[in-house]
């Protein structure tokens, strides 16, 4: 039981969230500061769960089917990897973003308290506290949404904040659908309990239930019709996170713990998530085509990445498991990188109207090529870390003789590329908008934010190297690959 | 609704009956608060109940007179000092084994001074919950407030 | 995968061809930055332009030696980007459409090739075995019999890249679009030169190397090869651009490569590489010729051009030995590689009767081109100088500088060199060591001796001129109708409406029109399906909270039915 | 004698009606009561799911230490559903007010410029 520290990690940012609201109201700067602290305290503990041997922790002393048990298995530590990570340069970013909005506590404490439920839901061990962490990340995440409180964040943030509820409500009826029939909220127990009891009628209603709750919340269609709204209409840091990591440690994961460790991935799940990757996919992309204001057109690219991670996990093989995972990393990495230079791109322009725009690269050098390496990135250019994803989920799709997916992701893979040209060319090819003659390239702390990342997105490819697969990523694709838990192997960590 | 022309809140009636049941709100939502580990109640309900009575006041006499009795800076700020009380106690179970661990000695069973730390973070939510629902409602009423005037 | 195996030489292999393509693209790099130091003198960015040459330089020879497929995917990947990115350099007002659309073809077959990659590797491995095998498949010991469906998909899949690259159809839309807006260097480097290497030395590596073809997907070679060299010498004959129609026949050249390669028979494939090296000469050459003409008369409309050969001179003349060699014209370097590649087709007389279409459209292909560079060469060095030109030429003395004059008069003596003596120079000294028993310079044609004939020839006709004619000259202005063409420059024939009268054939007709509305391009049918689809479901989401909940509602039905089922 | 599936599926109708005001009703208030009432059927779900014969709250009182009692989890799992569910509605109403201040109505069907 070395797994004292798990509990910091959702402590740390809550405790910096009310600090930010009790002590920084008057002060930008002070919120500024414990902010980043927070996140980079947050950062650290990420990276020793990350290098440290699997862990538990019972809250309260409490033994672990009657007490919540917080789990760090593999998969627990990489989604906090990203999460952290991710976090930490966005709020460096933000630094500086943020100057145009007012209320600086009130975004550091929103920003922290999504933190905390977000790192919550992926360390708990317990299916109602995951439900709980789920809904403090989601609560922030609706009032971020509404953080400029224009109209249309206003508009945005009211249709998810309706739409996330009520997946929300179709998650807590199945679970408890699920606490009734097997007694116990634990997800291990649960998972030993629901080898016992059999497959009954109501098991299949639960998961129905919980998968739509977690499918609303990963925006995979035809759930995600949220999502081309809200995130847009937040301020971009915050699209960044919402784009980068919510859906993710929200939906993704948790349809992955779900379907692998609670459920045991059976061939009709499994050709369930197939068909609901493929379907977002293609739709999502087909979309973001069409798309002339930059932060829409990346909102409807989640919805389309968010597809191939589906599809990885819907391949069910540890190389599908391994592709979805990874692309889930390098998907947080250049999707919240895009968004904030959507965000830097509208700081200095103005606008997010890509017709509006027009040769700013000359103006806009770093924003630029940070831009361009994680278009090539999402769009599976090699060799940025887009493409060893790709490459993994298309082997995997392969290797499992679905040559339809394989394809099918090879030809998003090209209309990804094309929307994304769309992007570098009308912001940063050809003539000089009108007006911007005077643009500047946006401050160092944007600028730090984007570059890491964009350093990170050319670098990626990197996670494959033996030593550090076996360290991230390895350790996650066994949690999946291994099928259900039970409650004593959880326990025996 | 709070206007401020001298003759804020409503009727005498009003008034007076607020007058005279505030306190006894008051009160009644701190012993639930106090007996939430041995009875149905705790820092939640308390918190409301005791929410329930500045609200009271609010409706009946009007933002300038319960702004003088509690701050509405005061509200926002014990709302975080409740939820950082409440993670302090969780914290300090880390004395005795782990995160929410009940650090404090149990005491004597049915009691009122017992349960070793669960009355304290009945305490802190209490503060939490009740500055949390009165913030709540200043803010929504605020907002009309300032329509209004807006308009 | 590990960085030890990523950086051993076994990723590597140094074949003898290999090292040839390798001195070419060396070669064509020295060039094309010679010529930049001129032609892109006072643009901005140039750190940023010949920081991407060498990296183009550096990934094309990582390309050309790579074993690793894997490897040679990520390389190749790259230069892409590269590509995308050194179009960027263009000023027309099209270049950023003409970008995305290369780098979103190239692009687009790269991630096909992946796919191919995927294939090959389950075709090799088999289910279960993880990433490891990736790292060990390479070229030197893999080899894969062409056989099922999957083998197929696999070979066409990586062909596409090949095919994308070199500019072949149905792949090729980007390289006239490119010649017409990046600039002059660029395309004389990429499009004409190094991607032609790539695609066409990978194309061969796949074909030989990777897979063994049977005669059907030979055929389907073949056939590509054909379409292309036809409709792209078709479409060239009508442009009204020097840049584009040298673009089309960029494409249409390669049709020639994939012919040959498709024959699948030594000869054939020895004469496409070659054509391939050969290609990179004259199509540099004749690239770096009209960009010498766009430097000094600002602009490559057939229209506005006229009448150059007197003030570009060394110009005109490399341009015109290019244009011969292009076209097939013996004893130029064209003509040898063409010739090699006939006898290829006809070496598959065994397997049907389909090789008379093929050696008829390559013929043809050759003719057609004559008549093409034929229109260009009056249009541009000959004919009746323009309104434009004269004042260009009266108010400064257009010459041609050193950075500019240079690389061209290389190309052209290369052109020259490698087609007199083609069965000593490319074959004697460059070829054989390389192919090792594989036939030298073959068939009934020895072209030195066939130059000197030619030579011969030419000398007596003059003779026989000047002899016939001497001192019976009269020489007059041009005239047309009587009416003095110099005083009324309305009516110069400027040579832009040469063949202009095949689009009135009835069926052709058609076909011009429909490539004019770009029914052929890939990029503009896959872009506007998508359109039209995205605006059907974009017209669905409008907005309204009622509907979005009802797809969720819709969702979770669709979920139950599914589980249960 | 009422069948004891009867108030499960009682429930999951009152759940089905909250969803229908949130589906069909124009107006924002509707559609967070309706949010709400389908809050409710589910926490109403969760109280009865730990509804045992002859159980008592789950509450220990001095000398009566080994009666029947119901499940307590459930309850506390519904305190904590039901604070949410609060924090919820008082969201969706700040925000309902706001929207109500910029387009000049409450009806969702012309709150409607984000599409495509």
């Amino acid at each position: 039981m070395a797994g004292e520290y798990i509990p910091l990690l959702v402590a740390v940012p809550l405790a910096g969230a009310f600090f930010c609201a009790l002590a920084a109201r008057k002060s930008g700067v002070l919120a500024d500061t414990i902010g980043t602290l927070i996140v980079a305290l947050v950062l650290a503990l990420s990276i020793y769960a990350v290098v440290s041997p699997p862990s538990t922790h019972a809250v309260g002393g409490w033994p672990a089917p009657l007490g919540i048990l917080l789990v760090m298995d593999g998969l627990a530590s990489l989604m906090l990897l990203v999460v952290s990570l991710v976090a930490f340069l966005v709020m460096i970013y933000s630094l500086s973003y943020m100057n145009a909005y007012s209320g600086r506590w009130q975004f550091h404490t929103l920003f922290l308290l999504m933190l905390a439920g977000m790192n919550g839901v992926v360390i708990t061990g317990d299916l109602f506290n995951l439900f709980v962490f789920l809904e403090v990340a989601s609560l922030a995440s609706y009032a971020l949404v509404a953080f400029g409180t224009g109209k249309h964040e206003l508009e945005a943030a009211f249709k998810y904040a309706v739409m996330g509820s009520l997946g929300s409500l179709l998650l807590l009826l199945g679970i408890a659908f699920l606490y009734g029939y097997t007694g116990t909220l634990n997800m291990a127990h649960m998972a030993e309990r629901l080898g016992e009891l059999g497959v009954a009628p109501i098991t299949v209603a639960a998961l129905v239930l919980l998968l739509s709750g977690f499918a609303l919340k990963a925006a995979i269609v035809p759930f995600h019709s949220w999502l081309p709204d809200a995130h847009p209409s937040a301020p971009a840091p915050i699209s960044a996170m919402l784009s980068g990591v919510l859906i993710k440690s929200l939906g993704v994961y948790t349809i992955a713990r779900l379907v692998f460790n609670v459920y045991g991935a059976s061939p009709d799940l499994l050709n369930l998530l197939l068909v609901l990757g493929a379907v977002s996919m293609g739709i999502g992309v087909i979309l973001a085509l069409r798309q002339w204001d930059m932060k829409r057109l990346l909102a409807y690219h989640s919805v389309s990445q968010v597809g191939y991670m589906i599809l990885g996990f819907g391949l069910g093989s540890p190389l599908g498991i391994l592709g979805g995972l990874f692309h889930l990393f390098n998907h947080s990495i250049f999707k919240s990188l895009l968004f904030l230079n959507s965000g830097a791109l509208e700081q200095a322009t103005g606008t997010r109207n890509l017709k509006e725009m027009g040769g700013l690269s000359g103006r806009m050098p770093t924003t630029s090529w940070t831009t361009l390496s994680a278009s090539m990135s999402i769009s599976g250019v090699p060799p940025f870390s887009g493409f060893w994803s790709k490459l993994i989920i298309v082997m995997a799709c392969v290797e499992q003789g679905r040559w339809f997916y394989g394809a099918w992701a090879i030809l998003v893979s090209v209309l990804t590329l094309a929307s994304f040209l769309k992007v570098t060319k009308f912001a940063f090819l050809g003539k000089l908008g009108k007006g911007f003659e005077n643009v500047r390239e946006v401050p160092w702390p944007m600028r730090f934010g984007m570059v890491v990342l964009a350093l990170l997105c050319i670098v990626g490819g990197l996670m494959l190297v033996p030593e550090v697969k076996e360290m991230v990523l390895t350790p996650a694709v066994r949690v999946l690959d291994h099928g259900i838990l039970t409650l004593g192997e959880v326990v025996r960590l | 609704m709070a206007r401020n022309d001298g003759e804020a809140g409503m009727t005498l009636v009003v008034k007076t009956v607020t007058r005279l049941t505030v306190g006894l709100i008051f009160l009644y939502g701190i012993y639930i608060v106090l007996n939430g580990h041995l009875s149905p109640g705790g820092g939640f309900a308390g918190g409301v109940i005791i929410a329930l009575s500045f609200i009271n006041l609010f409706l009946a006499f009007g933002a300038k007179k319960t702004f003088e009795i509690i701050r509405k800076d005061a509200v926002t700020a014990l709302e975080s000092v409740g939820a950082v009380l409440f993670l302090g106690i969780a914290l300090l179970g880390f004395i005795d084994g782990g995160f929410f661990s009940n650090f404090l000695p149990q005491g004597e069973l049915f009691s009122l001074v017992s349960g070793g730390a669960i009355p304290l973070s009945n305490i802190a939510i209490c503060i939490k919950v009740g500055a949390g629902i009165f913030g709540m409602f200043l803010a929504l009423v605020a907002f009309r407030g300032s329509e209004r005037e807006g308009k | 995968m590990s960085l030890e195996n990523l950086f051993s030489l076994d990723l590597f292999s140094f074949s003898p061809l290999a090292w040839l393509a390798a001195a070419f693209a060396g070669l064509f790099f020295i060039l094309v930055v010679i010529y930049s130091l001129n032609f892109m003198k006072g643009r901005k960015g140039l750190f940023r332009y010949y920081l991407y040459t060498v990296l183009t330089l550096v990934l094309t020879l990582g390309v050309i030696f790579a074993d690793n497929l894997l490897l040679l995917v990520i390389l190749w990947g790259f230069l892409g980007l590269l590509l995308y990115l050194l179009i960027g350099f263009g000023r027309t007002p099209s270049t950023p459409a003409t970008a995305r659309k290369a780098l979103l073809i190239v692009g687009g077959t790269d991630a096909m090739m992946l796919l191919g990659l995927a294939l090959v590797w389950f075709l090799v491995y088999g289910p279960g075995t993880g990433l490891s095998g990736l790292a060990k498949l390479s070229f030197s010991t893999v080899t894969i019999p062409v056989a099922g469906g999957l083998s197929v998909a696999a070979f066409l899949l990586l062909a596409s890249a090949a095919l994308a690259k070199a500019g072949a159809m149905p792949f090729h839309t980007w390289v006239p679009d490119m010649a017409e807006d990046a600039p002059i260097p660029v395309t004389a480097y990429l499009p004409a030169s190094l991607d032609k290497l790539l695609g066409v030395f990978f194309l061969a590596r796949i074909s030989l190397e990777l897979f063994i073809l049977d005669s059907t997907l030979g055929i389907v070679l073949m056939a590509l090869g054909s379409i292309t060299i036809m409709a792209a010498v078709m479409m060239a004959m009508v442009q009204h651009d020097m840049k584009r129609l040298l673009g089309y026949h960029a494409v249409s050249q390669v049709g020639y490569m994939v012919l040959g390669i498709g024959t699948g028979n030594p000869i054939g494939i020895c004469g496409a590489l070659f054509h391939m090296f050969n290609h990179t000469i004259y199509k540099s050459c004749l690239f770096m010729a009209a960009g010498a003409v766009e430097k000094s008369m600002n602009t490559t409309d057939l229209h506005r051009l006229g009448g150059l050969a007197k003030l570009m001179p060394l110009v005109f003349g490399a341009f015109f030995v290019a244009s011969l060699s292009i076209s097939g014209v013996p004893p130029f370097n064209g003509f040898a590689s063409k010739w090699m590649i006939y006898q290829g087709i006809i070496g598959t007389a065994g397997n049907g009767w389909t090789w008379i279409i093929w050696l008829t459209a390559a013929m043809m292909g050759s003719a057609l081109t004559l008549a093409s560079f034929m229109k260009l060469i009056h249009a541009v060095f000959l004919g009746q100088a323009s309104p434009h030109v004269t004042k260009i030429a009266e108010s400064s003395r257009p010459g041609t500088p050193f950075a500019l004059a240079a690389p061209i008069a290389v190309l052209a003596v290369l052109c020259i060199l490698f087609g007199v003596f083609a069965d000593r120079i490319p074959f004697g000294e460059l070829f054989s060591p390389v192919l090792a028993g594989e036939p030298v310079f073959p068939g009934l044609w020895s072209s030195t001796s066939a130059t000197i004939l030619i030579l011969a020839g030419l000398f007596l006709g003059m003779v026989v001129y000047l002899l016939g004619s001497a001192g019976k000259t009269r020489s007059v202005a041009p005239f047309i109708g009587g009416e003095d063409l110099d005083a009324r420059p309305s009516m110069r024939v400027s040579g832009v409406d040469f063949y202009s009268t095949v689009k009135d054939v009835k069926p052709l007709g058609v076909l011009f029109d429909w490539a004019e509305r770009k029914h052929f391009d890939c990029y503009v049918v896959g872009l506007r399906f998508a359109d039209f689809l995205g605006g059907i479901l974009s017209g669905l989401h409008n907005g309204l909270l009622g509907r979005y909940v009802l797809w969720c509602l819709a969702g979770v039905v669709a979920l139950y039915l599914a589980l249960i089922g | 004698m009422i069948h004891s599936w009867l108030p499960y599926v009682l429930c999951i109708l009152l759940f089905c009606v909250g969803v229908y005001a949130v589906l069909s009703k124009k107006n924002l208030i509707r559609i967070i009561l309706g949010i709400v009432i389908a809050d409710y059927a589910v926490n109403l779900f969760l109280i009865l799911l730990c509804w045992k014969k002859g159980g008592e709250a789950p509450i220990l009182q001095p000398g009566a230490m080994e009666q029947v009692m119901v499940d307590p989890l459930p309850q506390a799992l519904v305190l904590t559903s039901i604070v949410i569910g609060l924090a919820t509605t008082a969201f969706l109403v700040a925000i309902a007010m706001r929207l109500h201040e910029r387009y000049g109505t409450y009806d969702i069907t012309r709150i409607r410029e984000l599409r495509g």
